[in-house]
């Protein structure tokens, strides 16, 4: 049993993208296989040097860095997601393989989910 | 009954940037089930098989679009159940 | 509907039981209603429902205080009666709900609250229950909003 | 004061298009001067034929039907998104206009607002 | 900023008076937190907010039992008090109210509820309140969900 | 301070289906202010002249767009009531 959660929003504007993580996470702690796919406008998910001091909310980037500590398998980002938003592999946070949006792709998983 | 190895649901207008990503995700040997705001791809040019696309009635019924479909693309909510419980996998966009 | 694709090489047997995950809120996505027919079909079908997982703004679902105007169906009011009839458990993910005010007696007192608005038989839990439905051989099916 | 009310979500998946009726039958019940937009997949709204029995809803065509009853001045839809959705003039319930969205309709009015 | 465009030949007097009017949720949208960014720099530059009302999803900021957790901030209780120091009313709709489960202790008798969980001092009311605001001089800012 | 016909204030990213809408109905006298999610735009090619765009500064940080834009498209809250003040129109999209 794979599970792959998506996230297609962009961050801090909704909860949906947290909560996305936080299915991630707990599929993790309980020995599941779990990966995380970013597409659509949820790409700016990471980018580097994102602050939300201001807008007094938790940066998102922390949390991604703990995906593989936490045991998520690989952070994925659609490839063309990212040239949509002028994002290249260097402007990424690190953990992030580049990659392609399709049907090849979520078939690789038993089950395959969105926050909301 | 139909058995496909993904069976997609969609329940987003055209207009949803949901939309776009679910027919991108859709392989040869998939199915699409469209529900609520979904059936009105039924009004829209699908780069689909008519044989592996479903609309839910009820919600044709509810929107007007009834007459727009061949009632071999007609699923009821049983329909649903078996279409659901034979793919492979499921996928709710 | 038609019969007419090849059925594929591997041919699992079809799912037996099913767990709902509604993540789209009454009064606002039609995601509840859609998830109650599919349940009554799924029955009707002698399909098993493990568990009705509430997710995101889904829980509102389970708010006991839910009024709508009495010619509109009470969607809290009728899944917990088919939950009830039919011995299905109902579950509202607790990080979810606390965030949006819904809780149950424990949870009020625990935060010293000043009411309590979770309608019997929902209860309120953890992911854990939906990554025990996920892990198991249930087929999990999600409900989201559609807008 | 004249106020525009746009509605671009498609009927019965969200309550958004009722909650913007509502908004123009308070103003047209308070004599403040209102008109109706129906724009991108809100032109379903417009569809002759519909019912929302097996739903469990309410049909809306009363409602719209209702509209100038009420006073809402006049109930418009936008060529475009009329084209997009295969509705004609003849598809269309009884008292709508075809009209073009952008700002020359748009700067017809004082306040112009979306229900969510 | 810039300075540059031409004024308009038609320059009425800026507005001094402002109408927030919220729809998307808190801990589902941005939008209550964007509103009240935006509500402490009006007050600020000397306008006045005249009235907050929530529409729709929105009237969940009106709810007292909404509990995030202790690092994130509680947006009920920030605009509540808010609204308290600078004597600002809020109303949400009683319509989109009772619908979403948000309700006060005489709607609660009034439909034979067990509970209430509007938050001082959020008050119920009807649309006539918003369509005052409407026809009057003040200025209507939404604050919609973005996504 | 510039002063508007009509200010619209787009919140949504450009896959959603009122960021079109909203940039349809963009009149030559009129200015755009982009907030949360619709900061996003900034990394578009936008069909508006940058003298009449605006970003706000606290979502365009959180997204670690800041140094994406030039300071005299940047908009603090202060800026923005003086902006929504001071237009004919304000349209929240």
């Amino acid at each position: 049993m794979s599970t792959l959660i998506i996230i297609d929003q962009p961050p801090y504007g909704s909860w949906e993208g947290r909560e996305a993580l936080d299915m991630a996470f707990s599929l993790a702690a309980f020995d599941q296989p779990v990966s995380l796919l970013f597409c659509g406008a949820g790409v700016n998910w990471l980018r580097k040097g994102q602050d939300a001091t201001t807008i007094q909310q938790k940066s998102v980037e922390r949390n991604l860095a703990a995906a593989p500590v936490f045991g998520v398998e690989a952070l994925l980002a659609d490839n063309k997601a990212c040239d949509h938003y002028g994002l290249t592999e260097e402007d990424l946070l690190d953990p992030v393989s580049i990659t392609d949006f399709g049907p090849e792709l979520t078939s690789r998983f038993d089950h395959v989910a969105f926050a909301g | 009954m139909t058995r496909f190895k993904t069976l997609h649901i969609l329940n987003k207008p055209p207009e949803h940037a949901r939309y776009r990503l679910c027919l991108s995700a859709i392989g040869p040997q998939d199915g699409l089930l469209l529900t609520e705001n979904g059936v009105l791809a039924i009004t829209q040019p699908l780069a689909i098989n008519k044989e592996r696309c479903f609309a839910l009635a009820p919600d044709l019924e509810a929107r007007g679009l009834l007459s727009h479909v061949s009632s071999d693309q007609i699923a009821s909510f049983d329909d649903m159940v078996d279409l659901t419980a034979l793919a492979e996998n499921v996928i709710s966009w | 509907m038609s019969n007419s694709l090849p059925e594929q090489t591997k041919t699992p047997a079809p799912a037996g039981v099913f767990t709902l995950v509604i993540t789209g809120a009454p009064y606002s996505s039609q995601a509840p209603q859609t998830a109650l027919h599919f349940a009554r079909a799924a029955l009707a079908a002698n399909k098993r429902i493990d568990r009705v997982f509430l997710y995101g703004d889904g829980v509102h679902l389970a708010s006991s205080l839910s009024t709508p105007p009495s010619d509109e169906l009470n969607l809290s009011e009728a899944w917990a009666g088919f939950m009830a009839e039919n011995n299905i458990p109902g579950v509202a993910c607790i990080a979810s709900a606390l965030r949006r005010g819904l809780v149950n007696e424990s949870e009020m007192q625990r935060h010293e609250l000043s009411a309590f608005n979770l309608r019997a038989p929902f209860e309120i839990a953890g992911l854990g229950e939906w990554v025990d439905s996920a892990a198991s051989e249930s087929r999990v099916l999600y409900f989201h909003r559609g807008s």
